[in-house]
C-alpha cells in the first residue's frame, strides 16, 4: 500500500471518540511530507445524535473533489460506522477496525483487514480518549507510507497546547503502530 | 395488579433523565450496549411501584408502563 | 511562506480581516457559521467590531450603514440566507456602497440542505436584487483562495465603489486544505472620506441614499451605472486554463469553484487515454470571461459544462459561443459533486456528439 | 413478568420514529406532551403543526397530524395564513429561540398583537442548537457560546430577551405561560398550560403561548443531568416561570 496515487480515507465513529482528530492528523503529517491533502468533516445535524465522521484525500496530485464516496481506507471506530462504509470501500481496500467496540465480522472478503483493539489498548494506558491515536497507529504501520517519527512530531504538536497530553497520545500511537500489521 | 414501567431497550438514548426523577431509585444504566452505541436503562421491577415518572421525563417515548400479572 | 491546515470558512474571515475589515456582521447559518465564530474571537483581538445580528434581513443593513461611513465590512450567510438580504444587496449598489458579501452555497430551493451545490449562480450574478444590478463574484475553488480573494475584495469593491461578492460552497466553507497566509494589506483608511458619513465637520453635509424621484435623474444614475459595470467589464475579467494550449483541442470543460477542481483531474484523464483535454475555469463569474470562451468556439471545439446545478452557468457559455460550437452539459445536485470518472465518462459521450 | 394491558405507551399523536434529538434534549418531552394533550382533546384530526428552522425543522417527521415547514422566524405569519383560510383547524407554530425571538420578533409581535387565534410553543433553551451552539437571544448573561466565546457580555451582545413578558404587554395576547420540564410536576404544569393554550383556542380566544425553558445538554457541554440543573438554577432565576396574562382580549 505505501505506492499510491491518490488515497481516499474516512475516519468514522461516535461524537467524542476523535474521529475528526485522527484524520486531521493523517492529513497534517501527509502535508508536511510533501502530500496534497484535504480533510472535510461530516457537518450539521447529522453530527447531532453521536455519529461523527470525516473524509481525508492524500494524493501526489491536486486534490479535487474532498468529498470521498468510495474510499481506500476505513477506520471504523465503532459497529455503526462500519456498517454504514463497509460496503464503499473500494476492492482491495484497506478496513481497520476497533474490535474492541465492533463484535461482529466484516462482511466484505475482498478487502484487507486490521482489527485492533483500539479502545482497550488506549484504556491500558489510561484514557480511552486516545482510542483514535491508537487507530491512527494502526493507520501508519498498515499503509506504510509515513514516516512514525514524523507523525510524533506532528501529535506534540497538535496537542501543543494540552502538554499534558503529548505523551498519552504518543503512546497509544506507538501502541497502534506496534499491534498492527503493515499490508504488503 | 400491578403496574411496571418497561424500557424499548433501541429507543434508549442513555440520557438517564428518568433517572433522577425515579422515586424509588429503580432505575440504572445496563452494560450492554444497543445498536446505536448506548447504554440502555434497566429498570428493577422487584423495586417500581408504577408511578410513571420515568415516562414523564423521556425525550424519546422509551419507556411505557404495562399492567402485569401478579408475580 | 509556511502553509498551515486551515478550513475555508476561516481562512475567508482570516482574509478578510487581513484586507482590512473592521466590521463583521453575521447570523448563523450552516455551512458557514465558523466564519462568526471565528470572527468573535479575532475582531475583538484586534480591536475591532464583532456583531451577531437578530437575522439576514437586519444583517444586510448593518453592512448599508457601515459600508456608508466609510469603513471596510463584510457578511457573509449561506443559500436562503442570502436570499433574505436580496432588497438590501440593490440598497448597497443603488447607494453606491464598497464592502464584501459572501455566500456559502449549500442545496436548494427553499430550505434545502445544507451540503454544497453551485444553485445560487444566477442569483449572485443576475442578481436576485430588483433594478439593474451588478457585482463582481469571485469564484474561488480552493481554502487558499478563500483566504485570497477575501483579502483582495476590499480594494476591488472600493475602486468602483460596488459591493463585491464571493461565491463558495459549503465543500469550500468545510474543507481544510494548507493554506499560505500572506501578510495584512496596507490601505488608505480615509480613502472613503470624499462621500462617507464621518460628521459633517468644516464640510457640506453628506448623503447616503438610492432614492432619485424624478425619471431624468433616475435615468441618468443608472446610466452611470452602466458605465461603472461596463468598466468592471473591461478591466476585471478573471480566468485560469489548463491544458488549453495546443491548436487541435478535442475537448474544452468549464467549470467553475469546487467543480472545477474535479474537472482538472478528469482533464488529466482524459489526456492518459489519448483525448486532449483542456479546462477553462471562470474566476469572476461577472464580468463573465466571454470572448475567452468565444476563442475557442471560434475553433468549433465542443464544450462541456460541469456544475452542481441544473445548468445556470451553462446559459452565460452558450450567450458566449453564439452558436458556434457545440455545447454539452453535466449537472450533479444538492450535495453530490461529481467524479472526475463521471466527468470522463459524460467527455467521450459529448465527443461522440460531434462524431469523434 | 407478564405484560397484560398498556395503561400509558406513546401517545397516538405520535409515530414510532426514534427522534434525532440528542440524548436529554427538551424537544423529545414538549413533543410527547403536545402530543398527549393533541390526543386527549381529541383534535388530531384538524390540528397543524408549523415547524420552525432549527432543531425542531424536523418535527413532522414525529407527529401524526399535518404539518406546515416554515422559513426561519416566518412560523407565526404561515399559521396565521393557515388559520385565517381554514379557521376550523388548530394551528401550533412550534419554535425555538433563534427562529421566535431573534429572526421572528417581527412575527411574533404582530401575531401576539392581531390576537391571532393560534397556539405558539416557544422552546427556550438559550443557544442555536442545529447550526452548532451559538449565542441565541435568550443567552444568558456570562454564558458561553462559540460566538461568544468568553461569556455573553451585554454591551456588545445585549440582554437575554424576556419575551414571554414583553409580548403579555400587548392588548392582543389572551394567555401566557413560562414553564419547564425539569421534573415530573414541572412537565405536568407543562402539559396543563399547552392544553389550556390549545382549548381557548378550540373557543377562539385569540393568541396563546407557552415557553418552556428546555435543556440543551450537547451545546451547553453539560451531562443531561446537569442540564436539568441549569435550567432550575439558572435559567429559572432570570426567566421566572408563571403566568404572564390570562384575560380575554375580544369582549364581543
Amino acid at each position: 500500500m505505501s505506492e499510491f496515487v491518490t488515497q481516499e480515507i474516512i475516519s468514522a465513529g461516535m461524537g467524542g471518540q476523535g474521529v475528526l482528530k485522527a484524520g486531521l492528523l493523517i492529513a497534517e503529517t501527509s502535508m508536511k511530507e510533501g502530500y496534497n491533502v484535504s480533510w472535510i468533516p461530516s457537518y450539521g445535524p447529522e453530527m447531532r445524535g453521536g455519529t461523527a465522521n470525516c473524509k481525508v484525500v492524500v494524493s501526489k496530485r491536486p486534490v479535487g473533489s474532498p468529498i470521498v464516496t468510495s474510499p481506500n481506507v476505513l477506520l471504523a471506530f465503532n459497529r455503526p460506522s462500519l456498517e454504514k462504509f463497509e460496503q464503499s470501500l473500494k476492492p482491495g481496500g484497506i478496513l481497520i477496525y476497533n474490535k474492541s467496540l465492533i463484535e461482529i465480522e466484516p462482511k466484505r472478503t475482498d478487502l484487507k483487514l486490521v482489527p485492533i483493539k483500539a479502545t482497550e489498548i488506549a484504556d491500558e494506558l489510561g484514557n480511552t480518549k486516545a482510542t483514535n491515536m491508537v487507530m491512527v497507529g494502526a493507520y501508519v504501520k498498515a499503509t506504510g507510507y509515513l514516516n512514525p517519527e514524523k507523525v510524533k512530531e506532528e501529535i506534540k504538536h497538535m496537542f501543543a497546547s494540552k502538554p499534558q497530553f503529548v505523551e498519552l497520545n504518543i503512546k497509544a500511537f506507538e501502541a497502534g503502530y506496534e499491534a498492527a500489521e503493515e499490508i504488503k | 395488579m400491578a403496574r411496571k414501567a418497561f424500557v424499548d431497550e433501541e429507543r434508549c438514548k442513555e440520557c438517564g433523565l428518568c433517572i433522577t426523577a425515579c422515586p424509588k431509585s429503580c432505575i440504572s444504566f445496563s452494560s450492554k450496549l444497543n445498536s446505536k452505541g448506548f447504554h440502555p436503562i434497566e429498570i428493577d421491577h422487584e423495586k417500581c411501584i408504577g408511578c410513571g415518572f420515568c415516562i414523564d421525563m423521556c425525550p424519546d417515548t422509551a419507556i411505557e408502563l404495562w399492567e402485569v400479572a401478579e408475580a | 511562506m509556511e502553509k498551515v491546515m486551515m478550513k475555508g470558512n476561516e481562512a475567508l474571515a482570516e482574509g478578510a480581516l487581513r484586507g482590512g475589515c473592521q466590521c463583521y456582521f453575521g447570523y448563523p447559518i450552516t455551512p458557514q457559521s465558523e466564519v462568526a465564530e471565528y470572527m468573535s474571537r479575532r475582531m475583538p483581538e484586534l480591536g475591532r467590531v464583532f456583531l451577531q445580528t437578530e437575522s439576514e434581513v437586519a444583517t444586510i443593513n448593518y453592512l448599508y450603514g457601515a459600508a456608508g461611513a466609510g469603513v471596510r465590512c463584510m457578511t457573509t450567510s449561506s443559500s436562503p440566507g442570502i436570499s433574505l438580504m436580496q432588497e438590501g444587496i440593490s440598497y448597497l449598489i443603488g447607494a453606491e456602497l464598497p464592502c464584501l458579501i459572501a455566500n456559502v452555497v449549500r442545496g436548494g430551493p427553499g430550505l434545502g440542505n445544507i451540503q454544497p451545490a453551485q444553485a445560487d449562480y444566477w442569483q449572485a450574478t443576475k442578481g436576485g436584487t430588483h433594478g439593474d444590478c451588478r457585482m463582481i463574484v469571485l469564484a474561488p475553488n480552493s481554502v487558499q483562495e478563500m483566504f485570497d480573494f477575501a483579502r483582495d475584495a476590499f480594494d476591488l469593491a472600493e475602486k468602483y465603489r460596488n459591493p463585491v461578492f464571493i461565491l463558495a460552497d459549503g465543500a469550500l466553507g468545510q474543507m481544510m486544505e494548507p493554506v499560505e497566509l500572506k501578510p495584512f494589506l496596507e490601505f488608505d483608511p480615509h480613502k472613503n472620506d470624499s462621500w462617507a458619513t464621518t460628521g459633517a465637520k468644516n464640510r457640506e453635509p453628506h448623503v447616503i441614499t438610492s432614492i432619485h424621484l424624478e425619471p431624468e435623474e433616475m435615468e441618468e444614475f443608472n446610466r452611470h451605472l452602466q458605465a461603472k459595470y461596463l468598466l468592471m467589464e473591461k478591466e476585471e475579467v478573471r480566468w485560469e486554463e489548463y491544458q488549453t494550449n495546443e491548436d487541435d483541442l478535442d475537448i474544452l470543460i468549464v467549470a467553475y469553484g469546487i467543480a472545477s477542481r474535479v474537472c482538472r483531474n478528469a482533464v488529466d484523464d482524459l489526456r492518459a487515454s489519448g483525448i486532449k483535454a483542456g479546462l477553462l475555469r471562470p474566476i469572476t463569474l461577472w464580468p463573465f470571461p466571454k470572448a475567452e470562451i468565444r476563442r475557442f468556439a471560434d475553433r468549433k471545439i465542443p464544450i462541456l459544462v460541469v456544475e452542481l446545478n441544473m445548468g445556470q452557468m451553462l446559459e452565460d457559455v452558450l450567450l458566449a459561443v453564439e452558436g458556434k460550437t457545440l455545447v454539452d452539459f453535466y449537472g450533479r445536485y444538492a450535495g453530490i459533486i461529481p467524479s472526475a470518472d463521471e466527468v470522463v465518462r459524460k467527455a467521450f459521450d459529448t465527443l461522440k456528439k460531434v462524431g469523434k | 413478568m407478564e405484560k397484560k394491558k398498556l395503561i400509558r405507551g406513546r401517545p397516538d399523536a405520535l409515530n414510532d420514529k426514534i427522534m434525532h434529538y440528542c440524548p436529554g434534549c427538551g424537544h423529545g418531552i414538549v413533543h410527547r406532551i403536545v402530543a398527549e394533550v393533541v390526543d386527549e382533546l381529541g383534535i388530531k384530526d384538524r390540528f397543524v403543526g408549523i415547524a420552525p428552522v432549527g432543531c425542531s425543522v424536523f418535527a413532522y417527521w414525529y407527529f401524526n397530524t399535518d404539518f406546515h415547514q416554515a422559513a426561519h422566524g416566518r412560523a407565526p405569519a404561515v399559521a396565521s395564513g393557515i388559520k385565517r383560510a381554514r379557521p376550523e383547524l388548530i394551528v401550533m407554530s412550534y419554535q425555538g429561540d433563534g427562529d421566535l425571538a431573534a429572526i421572528g420578533t417581527a412575527e411574533i409581535v404582530h401575531a401576539a398583537n392581531r390576537g391571532e387565534n393560534i397556539t405558539v410553543i416557544f422552546i427556550n433553551n438559550a443557544i442555536y442548537g442545529m447550526t452548532g451552539g451559538q449565542m441565541a437571544p435568550t443567552t444568558l448573561i456570562g454564558q458561553k457560546s462559540t460566538t461568544t466565546p468568553l461569556g455573553r457580555d451585554p454591551r456588545k451582545a445585549g440582554f437575554p430577551i424576556k419575551i414571554s413578558e414583553m409580548l403579555a404587554v400587548l392588548p392582543g395576547s389572551r394567555y401566557i405561560e413560562r414553564t419547564t420540564v425539569t421534573s415530573p410536576k414541572e412537565v405536568n404544569k407543562t402539559k396543563k398550560a399547552i392544553k389550556k393554550a390549545f382549548e381557548l383556542q378550540m373557543k377562539g380566544e385569540g393568541f396563546t403561548m407557552v415557553e418552556v425553558l428546555s435543556p440543551c445538554p450537547t451545546n451547553w457541554r453539560l451531562t443531561p443531568k446537569d442540564a436539568l440543573k441549569f435550567v432550575e438554577e439558572k435559567m429559572v432565576e432570570y426567566y421566572p416561570l408563571g403566568v404572564f396574562k390570562d384575560e380575554p382580549v375580544f369582549n364581543d
